[in-house]
């Protein structure tokens, strides 16, 4: 029998009182896509990245191709062939995308030579991407791509990738997946992070599921359901029902958000993102902006949230207004500090604690840890560094915040990135009861299955124009998305 | 070789140095003073450097907590803080090394360099064939702009027309400005070079050692050593002598509340020729050069002024 | 007129002169900012590679003291390294320690070497080396073929740091640690002992930059004699933008401005000299205010990698 | 950890303190020097009696402290000011050129009459590299660093041009008016110098760490984009503020100076404590109260080191190593605390 390409057993991580993993454990053969499953915090990340040699096991045996493996830096693992796609991107902000591959993947730095080199594995992967650019001015999607561009040139043979997808249109993602089951179909082996189950199903050949650091399930993707996983997920709670409950707007109120003509820059760059852009919302509405990558949606959310003086229209906001921005790891959060301050930061004069000029952290905190109790957030603590918190539970304290201020309008990018599939539910459900309390919601999603779920109105970004669709139809969308209709 | 407190000796100098007593001239003939005193009169001696006024004043007052006899400070900007700490101490003696005034026993010495640097100036006007001298100083201080005076108006007594350039480091340590200095005065035009740069000055001279038909006059030691066949003479001071007798006064009771001053005079400051280069002065300015010394010596001549000696 | 003509390539040659440590020790601390590591302990490394230049050139000659001169800047930058890229400690305490530690070793050495006496003018010294026909060119022949060996070297390492760090696959991890310590782990590149390679080689350049003054120009060695030069050739750096052409741009103008200092003075103008002495820096300042864009400095320049 | 106030242990660092102090001893006997003597004289010239202490360290310790507290305010905005020798000579001069003139004001006027000139002095000071910062971006550790230089030489012409003393000789300035200068604590040469600094250590601890204010500073200097995007926070304004102020404090520790110490403008005012205050701030994690500790312990090294060289005849060049190692010894010591420092924060 073939040993497993890569084989982690009874894994244990601990950070100070924290218990990240459990005895945790994974098998991936040659030739499989496995996916990781669990609910935020559940150790997934923590368990590539040991794998991944960003981080060291308290104990547990490694072994790669059925050799026991030391991997104390991501160098011993890329050794192993086993190349790592993080949560958060790990590329090099001012090296261009080819010197961040031929870095990875030790190339000789010969611009033309690596440039050549890049476009012939991006095109051979169906991962087109321009090798110019610089990575920090990647859109997050092709900054996402980068990441695999760069373990593939470094001749990964065990691919491990940490919520690849929760970043992409749903197109991009199906690509990716196609691109990854390609990869492992010959003879190679990918493990996948995902929230999305059905996505793990369709595309893993096998599952595990962690959960608080341990294994709850090992399976076969063909035997196990949507339902199965996610009872081994949440503790045998079973699958949450979204809710399909539309929200009533207060046609009697004028709106919360109005805009008309209104024409808004690029964001830190040269031209117009958004033309003569009309769109009304009112108190208790939720509209959802459907678009992709650079339509002019993220410039539209800025300008709303105030963020970004328009060139010229008409815009009137209700104050005041809460903004859930895309990147939460730079616009977000400041990672080195505590949640209570993070809080105290998102919050402002409205904090609890702050009163006046003075804050009082002892208050401060105390209503920071009623708000991680109060969403279910896995943190140590109201002084733990937000940067220890998993990917999810930051999404979840930058959502808390904001609903926490009770706000009139709340703007969100991709407010259900990272989520697991519990807590995309729970802010689905909290962001209809703040409407239900007359707030105006006005959200981004890259997922049209969450637009179409959440919202009450459907608005299509594209080019710069917001249309709005005459039927609430997938198909619809995705052309008018892609400017096909 | 350096001093250690020795309590076996009843006689107690102190020396306070504003810099480095490696800086080959200002604080390391103050050091050299220091060491004679101790070798001669068999001082228990000690030596602090203080940067600052805050730790030259703090140096001064633990000398004099200490029950030192005479605490040597060198320079000007030790004036006042002697004074006040004086007032506290009485019974210390303070010698300020270029000092303004004497007040109780805070003594200063006045080194009238001006009388062996016009001296200099004399010969450099009379060797020089461009007509324009230079002179490198490192901080602009009071002894160094007399000596500066001195030496242009030493030259000017000898040729009138003479024009004498100035270039400050301000800094004393700093030996390749010192060159970059020298050489841009020498390439306007300066075969003479003059300098009161301590350490920095050794640029100079490498300067004027490396340009042909240029000639550099040393200061406060006879510096003829450093380029033998470029170094016409010295503007010395002998420091140390200076301070041996001024610690002999001391411990003999004898000394006054007066300004000590020290000129051509007394053997203290001199103009030292370099042998190895006698032949070049002509022997008529060599005359002159010795004339203007006893009208200096003897009071009629003020360097400072620049008058001609009578006949 | 060639009176006039002679005085400009004097200048010009002053200017070069001036610039050439500078150079040394800028091209030096581009290398370890480029790796995003800040070394004010360069001042240190230069005046602890002067005096080993003074001793080693008094002991066995002009090269004896260059290679001693490398030695000891490196050194000095190694100590450094262990505190600051080892133990993660801050960057500027470490190099402001350690330039005060080397301003007390060279003096305590230096007493003891050459006694009270001092090492006078009797260190051996480079002489200048004409490149035959360009030597001859008017103006320019005498100041930029007319130099010492250093000089030439200097010029030389500009193009060889270019590919070094823009060329190499260790320059381009060396960048990558300078730009993010954390996405460089990630990328495979030992972060640690690539910034400690890069400090070291910037102390050694240091250490060069150093023996110039000696070897090259005063034929001496005295206390303190670098008078800041490490911390001007890190102002040099930021002027260059980190970029090894830029560097030598920023040298050569701060070379020219005060060469142009010394002209003033020396052509006795009634202008408070204090004026002229600021000159090189209020340049430097507007240079840095005119040069077209942003600024930007290596991302994680003074930041510890942190211990995982 | 990051900027914050450090929250660490003491133990260890003390430990690898003296077993540096151990180390040193055993080189001094080697180069020939009494490691006990050596080593006692630091002790008894900074710490060991009142005197030493008031007189010697706390004076010393003065200007550190303050020019640390504006440190440690502007770095917490991310700005990193080493420029804090040049504003310190600003406010020096400042302070020395009305001071000379206020002779017949009550002290209780021209006291706080000079520190209001030496605070706009040493502000000024930092408005050029403000403005590039802002308009062309400019790095602020460039363009102070580079004024130092100015500042010195324009020291250096007001002593031998404006601001000299009436006689015209000495480069200095006439000595301040009696009224201008600090009361002493009776007996020593403390002078009120101190008090500013610890109130001031006092009213910025409150700042930090009780104030909205204090907290939008600290937010901007770790992490700006999402100061600006999420707390919605002018981060340029709120960062030149803060050096603009930290110049200020600097100012004021030169006016501190004059008045408490000097008496008067010399060029020589500075040892340095622009570069050593920034040991100080960054050894106390940028915690005021840690400053003050951390400021007090600099003065005593530094007037122990006199005494090394006054009482156990250790050459200045000798004590410079000693200070360095024990420097790196605290350094060492400290960053087994934690592992990142704020250093460059302003950088990007
Ligand atoms: N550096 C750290 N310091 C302290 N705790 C940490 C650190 N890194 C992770 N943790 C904790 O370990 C646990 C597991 O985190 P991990 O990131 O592996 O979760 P995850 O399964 O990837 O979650 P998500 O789906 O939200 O990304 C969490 O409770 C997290 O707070
Ligand atoms: N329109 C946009 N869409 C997506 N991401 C963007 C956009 N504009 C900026 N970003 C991201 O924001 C980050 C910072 O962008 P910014 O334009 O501020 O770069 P910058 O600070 O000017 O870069 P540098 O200083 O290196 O020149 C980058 O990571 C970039 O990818
Ligand atoms: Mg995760
Ligand atoms: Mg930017």
């Amino acid at each position: 029998m073939i040993p497993p390409a890569l084989q982690l057993r009874n894994i244990h991580k601990r950070y100070g009182s924290t218990t990240a993993l459990a005895g945790a454990a994974l098998a991936v053969e040659w030739g499989e896509t496995h996916a990781l499953l669990g609910e935020n915090g559940a150790g997934k990340s923590t368990l590539l990245r040991i794998a991944g040699g960003l981080e060291r096991a308290d104990g547990g045996p490694i072994e790669v191709g059925g050799g026991r493996a030391v991997i104390r830096s991501p160098r011993d693992a890329r050794r192993l062939g086993i190349g790592m796609v993080h949560q958060h991107p790990t590329s090099i902000p001012s090296l261009t995308v080819a010197e961040n591959i031929a870095l990875t993947a030790g190339w000789r730095v010969q611009p033309r030579e690596i440039r050549g080199r890049v476009l012939e594995l991006s095109g051979a992967l169906g991962l087109p991407i321009d090798p110019d650019s610089y990575a920090g001015r990647l859109p997050i999607a092709l900054k996402q791509r980068l990441e695999i561009l760069k373990a593939l040139a470094a001749r990964a043979r065990i691919l491990l990738l940490d919520e690849p997808t929760a970043v992409l249109a749903p197109l991009e993602a199906e690509e990716l997946l196609r691109v990854l089951t390609g990869f492992a179909g010959v003879g190679n082996a990918v493990v996948i992070v995902t929230h999305k189950l059905r996505e793990a199903l369709s595309a893993a050949s096998r599952v595990t599921v962690l959960r608080h650091g341990a294994v709850t399930l090992v399976g076969n993707s063909d035997t196990e359901t949507p339902d199965s996983v996610s009872r081994a997920m949440l503790g045998g709670a079973g699958r949450p029902e979204p809710s399909a409950t539309r929200s009533d707007a207060r046609t009697s109120e004028p709106p919360a958000i109005r805009l008309q003509a209104l024409d808004v820059a690029r964001d830190g760059r040269y031209g117009i993102a958004l033309r003569g852009a009309a769109l009304s919302v009112l108190p208790g509405e939720i509209v959802g902006i459907a678009a992709v990558e650079g339509a002019g949606q993220r410039e539209l959310m800025r300008a709303v949230a105030g963020l970004i003086e328009p060139l010229r229209g008409v815009l009137e906001v209700r104050q005041p207004v809460a903004f859930v921005p895309e990147d939460r790891t730079t616009e977000g959060l400041i990672l080195p500090l505590s949640l209570a301050e993070n809080m105290v930061l998102g919050m402002g004069e409205q904090a609890p604690g702050v009163a006046g000029a003075l804050v009082s952290w002892k208050a401060a905190s105390a209503a920071t840890a009623d708000l991680i109790a109060r969403f279910g957030m896995t943190a140590a603590g109201p002084e733990a560094q937000a940067g220890t918190l998993s990917g999810g539970n930051q999404q979840k304290l930058v959502l808390a915040r904001a609903l926490a201020r009770n706000p009139k309008v709340i703007v969100a990018e991709n407010p259900t990135r990272g989520l697991d599939v519990a807590a995309a539910a729970e802010v689905h459900r909290r962001l209809r009861e703040a409407a239900a309390g007359g707030t105006a919601v006005l959200f981004h999603s890259s997922d049209l299955d969450e637009l179409l779920a959440l919202s009450d109105r459907l608005v299509v970004a594209s080019g710069g124009v917001l249309r709005e669709p005459e039927r609430r139809d997938r198909d619809l969308v995705g052309r008018m998305m892609i400017g096909a209709a | 070789d350096r001093p250690a407190p020795d309590s076996s000796s009843s006689f107690r100098v102190a020396l306070i140095t504003p810099g480095s007593i490696a800086d080959a001239a200002w604080n390391s003939g103050a050091y050299a003073g220091l060491l004679r005193i101790r070798d001669s009169l068999g001082a228990s001696v000690s030596h602090v450097e203080a940067l600052t006024p805050a730790a030259q004043e703090e140096a001064l007052r633990s000398y004099a907590a200490q029950g030192f006899d005479i605490i040597f400070a060198n320079g000007f900007e030790f004036q006042e803080p002697a004074e006040r700490v004086a007032r506290t101490y009485p019974d210390a003696v303070f010698v300020v090394n270029s000092g303004s005034r004497a007040a109780g026993k805070v003594i200063p010495l006045v080194f009238r360099i001006e009388e062996a640097t016009y001296l200099a100036g004399m010969v450099a006007g009379g060797l020089s064939r461009s007509g324009i001298i230079g002179f490198v100083g490192g901080v602009e201080l009071p002894p160094v702009r007399r000596g500066e005076r001195g030496w242009t108006n030493g030259a000017r007594a000898v040729n009138p027309a003479i024009a004498s350039r100035v270039t400050y480091l301000n800094n004393w340590e700093d030996a390749a400005s010192g060159r970059e200095a020298a050489l841009a005065l020498l390439r306007l035009g300066a075969d003479m070079l003059h300098h009161n740069a301590d350490a920095a000055a050794l640029g100079a001279f490498q300067a004027v050692k490396e340009t042909e038909g240029a000639y550099i006059f040393g200061a406060n030691a006879d510096q003829s050593s450093l380029a033998p066949d470029r170094v016409v003479g010295s503007a010395v001071i002998d420091l140390a002598h200076a301070f041996l007798l001024v610690a002999r006064e001391v411990r003999g009771g004898t000394l006054r509340s007066e300004a000590k001053s020290f000129g051509l005079a007394g053997d203290v400051l001199r103009f030292v020729p370099n042998p190895r280069l006698a032949g070049v002065v002509p022997a008529a300015l060599s005359a002159r050069v010795r004339a203007a010394a006893d009208s200096i010596a003897s009071g009629r001549l003020d360097p400072l002024r620049g008058e001609e000696p009578g006949p | 007129m060639t009176d006039g003509i002679e005085l400009l390539a004097g200048f010009l040659a002053a200017a070069v002169r001036v610039a050439t440590p500078l150079l040394l020790a800028a091209t030096g601390e581009t290398i370890s900012e480029r790796g995003g590591v800040i070394n004010l302990g360069i001042e240190g490394s230069m005046l602890a590679g002067a005096l080993a230049a003074a001793i080693g050139s008094s002991a066995g000659g002009p090269w004896s003291g260059l290679a001693a001169a490398l030695i000891a800047g490196a050194t000095l930058a190694a100590v450094f390294a262990l505190v600051s890229v080892h133990a993660g400690a801050d960057q500027i305490i470490a190099g402001t320690a350690i330039t005060l530690g080397a301003v007390g070793l060279t003096g305590a050495v230096y007493r003891a070497y050459y006694g009270t006496a001092g090492a006078g003018l009797s260190i051996p010294t480079l002489a200048p080396v004409e490149v035959p026909v360009l030597a001859e060119i008017p103006l320019l022949g005498a100041a930029l073929f007319a130099q010492p060996l250093t000089t030439y070297f200097a010029v030389a390492l500009v193009p060889a740091t270019w590919w070094y760090l823009f060329r190499t696959r260790g320059g381009l991890a060396l960048r990558a640690a300078g730009e993010s310590a954390d996405g460089a782990r990630a990328a495979g590149v030992r972060v640690r002992a690539t910034r400690t390679l890069a400090v070291v080689a910037g102390g050694a350049l240091a250490g060069l930059a150093g023996a110039t003054l000696v070897l090259a120009q005063v034929g001496t060695f005295s206390e303190r004699m670098t008078a800041g030069r490490g911390f001007i050739a890190i102002a040099i750096v930021v002027l260059g933008r980190w970029h090894p052409g830029g560097v030598l741009v920023a040298a050569l103008f701060f070379g020219a401005a005060t060469a142009l200092q010394f002209v003033f003075q020396a052509s006795g103008t009634a202008v408070p000299y204090q004026l002229f002495l600021m000159l090189p820096y209020v340049l430097a300042l507007l240079g840095l205010a005119g040069a077209v864009g942003r600024v930007r400095a290596p991302r994680d320049l003074g930041r510890p990698e942190r211990a995982s | 950890m990051n900027a914050r106030p450090g929250r660490g242990r003491v133990v260890a660092p003390l430990l690898i303190v003296a077993a540096s102090l151990a180390g040193l001893a055993g080189v001094l006997a080697i180069a020939g020097y009494d490691p006990v003597l050596a080593l006692g004289a630091l002790w008894r010239g900074s710490l060991g009696s009142f005197d030493a202490f008031a007189s010697g360290t706390l004076v010393r310790a003065t200007p550190l402290i303050l020019i640390a507290l504006g440190f440690a305010l502007a770095l917490r905005g991310g700005m990193l000011n080493i420029g804090a020798e040049g504003q310190f000579l600003a406010g020096a001069m400042a302070a020395a050129w009305l001071g000379v003139h206020l002779a017949g004001w009550p002290s209780l006027l021209a006291i706080p009459a000079t520190w209001v000139v030496a605070f706009a002095a040493g502000l000024i000071w930092v408005v050029v590299p403000v403005v590039l910062r802002v308009r062309y971006g400019v790095l602020e550790v460039i363009s102070t660093l580079l004024l130092n230089f100015v500042a010195e030489a324009l020291v250096s012409f007001m002593v031998q041009g404006p601001l000299q003393e009436r006689s015209g000789i000495y480069p200095q300035s006439d000595p301040i008016a009696d009224a201008a200068r600090l009361p002493l604590l009776p007996g020593t040469r403390l002078h009120l110098g101190i008090v500013l600094a610890i109130l001031l250590a006092a009213a910025l601890w409150f700042y930090f760490s009780r104030t909205l204010g204090g907290f939008r500073l600290l937010a901007v200097g770790t992490g700006p984009r999402a100061a600006a995007i999420t707390g919605r926070i002018d981060v340029t304004r709120t960062a030149a503020l803060a050096l603009l102020v930290s110049g200020g404090i600097a100012g004021l520790a030169g006016a501190a100076e004059v008045g408490g110490v000097a008496y008067a403008l010399y060029p020589n005012l500075s040892p340095g404590y622009g570069f050593t205050a920034i040991a100080v701030a960054l050894l106390a994690r940028l915690h005021p109260g840690a400053i003050i500790v951390t400021g007090v312990l600099f003065g005593a090294l530094e007037t122990g080191a006199g005494a090394m060289q006054r009482d156990a005849g250790i050459p200045a060049v000798i004590v410079y190593v000693v200070e360095a190692v024990i420097i790196l010894a605290l350094l060492l010591a400290d960053a087994r605390r934690t592992a990142r420092s704020p250093a460059v924060a302003g950088a990007a």
